[in-house]
């Protein structure tokens, strides 16, 4: 809205229970907590159930945020599951230019098309997840992969807001997680 | 009754309900049931929730979502709207939840007992306020951990006795029931709109999102949960209760507890506490 | 007219309402117990009894099931009956708003009376005002004839396809409920060709089945809920479309949402709602007698709020004073507000006192009402004063 | 029905169902062993997905409706349906 | 202040709400699911069962049991909490009216969301606003830090022995209790000397035995009454006192009864409550930039009514458009009719614009509070447009 | 418990109730049973009626009047506010109807006792709801004539049965009484007063005024109730009951029902039935 | 108030349970449906019970009675039971010139002092409706004694009052118990 | 206790009774029989309006509270109790 306060909006797709919300949050409490910046991060919510495809988001500033809309034209698109890809539009209303990221293990020549205009990145999170935590669970994986191609968050913020947010027993191999698919992106 | 003479049609489909869940299952095997000569009154619960949102209408017979509170006094005034214009062949059913029963509908369901009118009220326990995120009700099991009972201080008060409650209530019809028996429950619903007056059905459902399990055990755990004598099938009629399936084999509860993550934290003395329950209320 | 054969009756107004529930022919009447009302009830089980009206009586165990049991008698299709007052009204507060935002177009009798805390069985309006945002038609009245024949005309204005929502006819406790009068009890050939049988227009039909009173996000939702508003503004008109057939039929009109007594040329008219307007009658005849320029607004409508009549009525006096048997605790009495908002940018704006007073059954005698009024003559233009606690 | 524009209030057509379940999904029930025309996956499917052939008894799924629960799998006593997962590509 | 020790936290405002109550040392929490409200009383089940939280949990089996049992704690002479939403306020109403009555000096956080019918689990605030006449303090907030601060604040002003009346909490759903921001959580000790432990006025004391919450007729009902009143506007003074207080303590300071955000010299303003004023802070700032004198007012207390702060600052202003995400069906939302009301009488009244909108949870993004506020800046002084509705 | 035990002080005078009531006695009786560390909660009925009205209060020990649906939750609040302050020792006493009990508040009932906080939730049971003027509750006898069910309707549904109903809670304690047996009754109270949990003790109390019989005969008339079998004085402790007295002679129903112009509209037939359903329970 | 519109203001006074209300109520029927005359009754209510005094009032004019205050200044007042004389100030605000009607079996000399300026009248109705009606219910007696005393309503109207508002099988013993009274006080 | 005066909110201080209810009672019971202290009458009252004299163990009748309903005399065993009818000349 203000272009002098550009604000970083960040829509997760994903399935009911998959962690997007989580996602959504850990990324907002990674900068806002870790790197000084502003925050705020919010589901989408809806009469569904398990299974059914969700979204999430996180705003990130310079400045304290204030508005309390809803996010219609995102900078970056992360989508948790690419079974996503054939039932919803996951690239409405972004804006030009805007970083897409997606957990598949397809290449993306291989994906549905997606318009030019957006940077598309495909990492094969669910793998990663699988060998690092043993269970599907790619929020961490994504946001690793997240500060791996984009300037939005560091790999050492995501870091400390895993470690402040997931049970401590969990903690170091979401983390071993985050890092291998930050890592499988070309972070460094 | 038997399997290939259930309705083919369907009734109710394309609900926002998760995968595998037993409540979905009892709503599809009710309407069945009752064949489309029937109008389903449903409180705010997941099978309302699920079914209700513009413009999506899952419901291919009449519906109508009631308060909370409100089922079995809706049931009351339905039928005695049909009895005064002379359609008493008209079934009228309620499905409510767990909490909308034992909590804070049994108050109007005690009344519309009191007051007499034709109605079947269907009483869907999937053991927690699950709408709303897996909240302990009346009807949550010691033991149970909810997101308002997290372990370590889960559950520590016992299940309220919705069957012994109505038939207190000196209920022409009362059953119990579980969507893994569905003829049996079929016939208890059939039975239950043959009587002219009040009755009530109790139906233990399995919900893999809030117990914590598998979608594709749904049917396989309501099984056990009879099968360890977590639940019964009965039936309430002319003021006796009467057993109307005993398992072939009897399982010890420890192996029902296993398979939800709610029961994950019981310690084995805990354990052995319910299944004392058990043994003690089966003599 | 030719064929109205009404009898006199020399009844309380509580017994014209149970008059007036048998002359609509509603099917089934629930309703629980509490003073004042209970009379009503009571009446109605009696003419059941006695053969005199065919109507099935629900008992329930609360309001919050009666007026349930009401909204399920309409879903399958008849006509239904209930009645309350003060805890009761409270009570079934969440069932209320429920039957409005659903377009049930059910009748209701409210007895007015305190609600607790303090409790008090007796009489002022804060249990209607209470449930002035939940999307009900209130219509004050102020005799028992009035409680009658409203409560015939409600089941029309009520079931009017522009409408399709719930009315409320509020009486007073005890001065209007409990106190015996004539009325003129209309026959009921006379009253169907008035009323006719329910139509209704979505039902619980196993033959073309509908999800009814479901839900919706956003745009869905506030398009039902802006319809509601539009038919709730409409039921302004039809309740006087409604009122002017009644008068052709049965030769009583009340002036609509409004009725103005003696406001011609008057500097300060009272404002009130119900049983005391009789009184304030009384008082501005008196001081017309005396040479005072005074005059009463009754307020008959209170939702939907009559703001055009009000405009036109009070924007040529100097001063209003108005009467709440109420109050927005924190605030001011609700019909004060009300009509404050109603007036609001007039370029030479009436004076606009608030009395609060016939609180818990207190009186408010004619004295107390010549001192509203001779407050407002006294007040200047554009003023208003803090409100003020009359029963002393 | 001559009323069906102008009903006011929060109502809708019973059986309107504009959004179906299949996009839940991952996986798929495919039926690969022998069955035995038991109907025990028919009565135990929740969205009622699982649609018996009249003429030849066969069990056919609708995947418009299947959430891919998985209970057909498992309830099948002769274990004739498998789960195929979904890649993002069908 | 030197010795705050605060942690900053991500939280929702619902867990910025839990951790209040946790600091509030309340002794007993009694409520009951509703969506948005569960997760305050999950994250308090949470704090209890990890031994962070020293307070009695009481499983009920609805809300109109939940506020009567913090009623009861009430009288024990020990501090309660309670929170809900929509259906769940409602069901309450009774209780609510009861409990303002009779001088309990309760907090309860209400996550404002919309009520049936429609069924909607999304956000407006239909449910908080139709219990404006219940007696409640009502105080809407605007962010996690906002609902954080004004719960402990809160108690100070129920308990405060000028007041005793019970606190509402306002939070707006999803868009407020929902979203994760970085708050302050205060430490123990800070707020120990902040908020003192509870000095009850009466209990049910054996050795000095009361009746408590009895009635009385007529001038004994109205006395009581009166005061209330009087307690209810005392309250908005006891509201500015607790806020600077708490600012000196914390830090932290907004407003009092309505702040005023870039007002000065404004031609038009857009009056709002709650979460929404975020976004509008934007659009002002954005408007002033393109040279429009816009201006927000945001309405912190709505109960006590802030007539004397509104009508200082909008008085000057050309016009006001008022933001209503609700409406009393029938007349016109809420918010505009008792702000119309407070400015009632001012001799070249601002215009004032009603727009009903984010009901049933829509989004009001910033296009249109821009459209509002060019409405507004295009309106003539004294008109009062006729209501629109928004989320189309 | 023997008469002369009993704490000669008063505990409660000058109520505006009928003279001749039993719930004013049992109010009476209640408060030196437990003595005067105990506190009331009295939801909307006849006794708070005649009790709070200021500036006359006849309670000399605290007392609160309850809104009408909310008597047990306000016991269980008082209860654990008490418990926080470490007042374990004061008596939280329900003094409710039978309105307040079987009908509007029994979803609190219900709620208070899943709960488990300690309190003795009394009901006094007239029959109908007296205080608006005697119309009929759910505790309404079966033919009895009220202003809602006016002979020749009269009452056409059997009274609920709240022991039955407590009961199937498993609240730790419950008994019925009579005011015209009041050590069997305070000593009930007392025996509540010392269980940890929700305690349910339910009283007949006849009322003239409502009943039809002259303010003297209101002992006399408890006695018929349970000498004639229409009601009985019972326990319900550790999941069993027990008759805790026995009527020394058995009175025909008849001669109950006479004394009552409530029940005057009765033909032969009916009191037989009333008579046959009373023998039967007896076995 | 208005003088022009003179209003006749009874109050009646009584035990809980003794009939005042429904004596109230028959006088307003008797003159409203058979005098062509305007009326309005009602009871003053408390929370009292049974035996505890009451009160209940009749307003009778010749104009339509929209008043809805309460009777302060009564024109005639009338005792059913006199033991409430120990107990209420039953004279209090009454006219001057108001008619006074006690059911006692004293004469008027041996009441407590009742101001010259009120026209008291004794009659033992209970002694009257024993005889007529067997029961000492005295309401429809003092009916009969008023319409003797006051030009207030005609025996007349009073019979057909409690013709049309009792049950049928005592009619006509309240009747004769009117009728005996309004003899007993000189009425002809 | 101090706060007596402002304590606000309807409450009164327990056991005020301004108004006695002896004036509700058209009859007064009167002890003129044998009386053999059994208390019966006294338990049975529901006004707790007869009083038993410590030192004698004789049973009195306080007025002020009695609403004459006429237990006492009919729940005496040895009939010791009359009721006494007022006739408005205490
Ligand atoms: C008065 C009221 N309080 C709370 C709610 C919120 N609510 C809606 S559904 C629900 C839970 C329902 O639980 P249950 O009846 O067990 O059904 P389930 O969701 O488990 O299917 C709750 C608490 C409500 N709708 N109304
Ligand atoms: C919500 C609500 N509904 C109705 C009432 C009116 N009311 C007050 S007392 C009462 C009857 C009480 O009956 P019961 O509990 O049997 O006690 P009793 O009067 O017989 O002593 C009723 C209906 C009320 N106070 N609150
Ligand atoms: S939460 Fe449980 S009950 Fe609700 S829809 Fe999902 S599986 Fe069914
Ligand atoms: S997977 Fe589940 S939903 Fe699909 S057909 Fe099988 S049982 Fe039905
Ligand atoms: S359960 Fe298996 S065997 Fe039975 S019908 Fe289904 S697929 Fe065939
Ligand atoms: S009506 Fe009955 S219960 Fe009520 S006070 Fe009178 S005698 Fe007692
Ligand atoms: S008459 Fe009744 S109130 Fe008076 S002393 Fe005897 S028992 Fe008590
Ligand atoms: S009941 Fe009779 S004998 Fe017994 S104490 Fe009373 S007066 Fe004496
Ligand atoms: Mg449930
Ligand atoms: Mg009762």
């Amino acid at each position: 809205m203000n272009q002098k306060r550009r604000l970083e909006e960040v829509r997760w797709h994903g399935r009911g229970g998959q962690g997007a919300v989580l996602g959504a949050s850990m990324l907002g409490s990674a900068v806002a907590l870790y790197e000084g910046k502003y925050a705020v991060s919010f589901p989408s919510f809806g009469a569904e159930r398990r299974g059914a495809p969700v979204q999430a988001f996180t705003r990130i500033s310079d400045h304290a945020i204030r508005t309390r809309s809803q996010i219609y034209n995102p900078t970056t698109i992360i989508v948790l599951d690419d079974t996503l890809l054939d039932v919803v539009d996951i690239t409405s209303g972004a804006r030009d230019g805007a970083s897409i990221l997606i957990n598949t293990r397809k290449p993306a020549g291989r994906l549905p098309k997606i318009p030019d205009s957006l940077n598309v990145t495909t990492v094969d999170a669910t793998e990663i997840a699988r060998e690092n935590i043993g269970v599907a669970i790619v929020n961490t994986a994504m946001l690793g992969a997240l500060a791996g191609v984009t300037g939005l968050v560091s790999l050492d913020s995501i870091k400390k807001a895993i470690a402040s947010t997931l049970p401590e027993k969990v903690v170091d191999r979401n983390i071993a997680a985050a890092e291998a698919a930050y890592k499988k992106v070309g972070g460094k | 009754m038997k399997l290939k003479d259930i309705a083919k049609e369907e009734f109710y489909r394309a609900s926002y309900g998760c995968a595998g869940c037993a409540a979905v299952l009892m709503v599809r095997l009710t309407i069945k049931a009752l064949g489309k000569n029937s109008v389903y009154v449903v409180p705010a619960n997941c099978i309302s929730t699920v079914s209700c949102y513009y413009p999506q209408a899952p419901f291919f017979v009449p519906f109508t979502v009631m308060a909370f509170a409100a089922t079995a006094a809706a049931l009351s005034g339905i039928s005695a709207g049909f009895r005064r214009r002379g359609r008493e062949d008209i079934h009228v059913v309620g499905l409510s939840g767990d909490g909308g029963t034992a909590d804070i509908g049994i108050q109007a369901l005690s009344g519309a007992i009191d007051c007499g009118n034709k109605f079947i009220y269907i009483c869907y326990d999937n053991e927690a306020y699950m709408n709303t995120g897996i909240q302990r009700s009346g009807l949550t099991p010691y033991g149970a951990a909810t997101s308002t009972t997290p372990s370590p201080c889960f559950e520590n008060r016992p299940k309220k006795d919705m069957m012994r409650i109505v038939a207190a209530h000196d209920i022409p019809y009362a059953a119990t029931a579980c969507t893994s028996y569905p003829l049996d429950y079929m016939e208890k619903v059939v039975k239950a709109s043959q009587v002219n007056g009040p009755t009530y059905i109790h139906i233990l459902a399995p919900c893999p999102t809030g117990w914590g399990f598998p979608p594709d055990e749904t049917i396989e755990i309501g099984r056990m949960a009879v099968e360890s004598g977590m639940w019964h099938l009965t039936e309430f009629e002319n003021g006796e209760f009467r057993t109307t399936y005993t398992p072939k084999r009897q399982r010890p509860v420890s192996e029902y507890l296993a398979t939800q993550t709610r029961f994950r934290h019981l310690s084995p003395e805990q354990i052995a506490a319910i299944q004392k329950e058990i043994d003690a209320a089966r003599d | 007219m030719a064929t109205e054969m009404s009898v006199r009756k020399y009844i309380t107004a509580n017994e014209a309402v149970a008059q007036a529930a048998r002359l609509a022919r509603v099917d089934v009447v629930a309703a629980y117990p509490i003073t004042p009302q209970t009379s009503i009830v009571e009446k109605i089980a009696k003419y059941i009894a006695d053969g005199e009206m065919d109507a099935d009586y629900i008992k329930v165990e609360s309001e919050h099931s009666a007026l349930t049991a009401c909204m399920g008698v309409r879903m399958a299709g008849a006509r239904a009956f209930t009645s309350t007052s003060s805890q009761g009204l409270e009570y079934m507060h969440e069932m209320l708003a429920y039957a409005a935002g659903g377009r049930y177009p059910l009748v209701l009798v409210n007895v007015c009376r305190s609600v607790a805390l303090p409790w008090s069985i007796w009489g002022d309006q804060q249990d209607a005002i209470q449930q002035r945002d939940t999307g009900w038609i209130q219509i004050f009245t102020e005799t028992g004839q009035e409680a009658l024949d409203m409560v015939l005309q409600a089941y029309r204005i009520a079931e009017d396809h522009r409408v399709l929502l719930p009315v409320m006819i509020c009486l007073d406790s005890f001065i209007q409920s409990h106190t015996e009068e004539l009325v003129q009890v209309p026959d009921q050939k006379t009253v169907d060709s008035f009323l006719p049988r329910y139509d209704p227009v979505v039902t619980l039909d196993v033959d073309n089945p509908y999800s009814i009173s479901v839900g919706g996000f956003g745009k869905h939702y506030a398009r039902w809920r802006e319809e509601q508003q539009t038919a709730a503004e409409k039921a302004g008109e039809i309740i006087l479309e409604v009122g002017d057939e009644f008068a052709r039929i049965f030769g009583r009109h009340y002036g609509g949402l409004i009725e103005e007594y003696r406001c011609d040329g008057a500097e300060a008219v009272l404002v009130a709602m119900g049983a005391f307007t009789g009184t304030a009658r009384e008082v501005v005849d008196e001081m017309r007698d005396e040479g005072k320029n005074v005059g009463l607004v009754k307020v008959r409508a209170f939702r939907p709020f009559p703001v055009e009549p009000l405009r036109k009525v009070i924007s040529p006096v100097k001063a209003a004073a108005v009467l709440d048997r109420d109050c927005s605790w924190g605030y001011e009495g609700a019909l004060a507000t009300d009509m404050k908002a109603a007036l609001y940018g007039l370029p030479n704006p009436p004076a606009i006192l608030n009395f609060i007073g016939g609180l818990g059954g207190a009186d408010v005698p004619p004295e107390r009402m010549k001192y509203m009024l001779e407050k407002a003559l006294a007040a200047d233009r554009g003023t208003t004063p803090h409100l003020e606690f009359i029963d002393r | 029905m001559k009323k069906e524009k102008s009903i006011p209030g929060p109502v809708q057509k019973a059986g309107t169902i504009p959004t179906r379940m299949g996009s839940w999904s991952t996986a798929k029930p495919v039926l690969k062993g022998k069955c035995t025309f038991c109907l025990f996956c028919w009565v135990f499917c929740p969205e009622g997905a699982i649609v018996q052939d009249e003429a030849n008894r066969k069990v056919t799924f609708n995947f418009e409706d299947c959430k891919g629960c998985g209970i057909c799998v498992r309830e099948c006593p002769t274990k004739a349906i498998e789960m195929v997962e979904q890649q993002g590509d069908k």
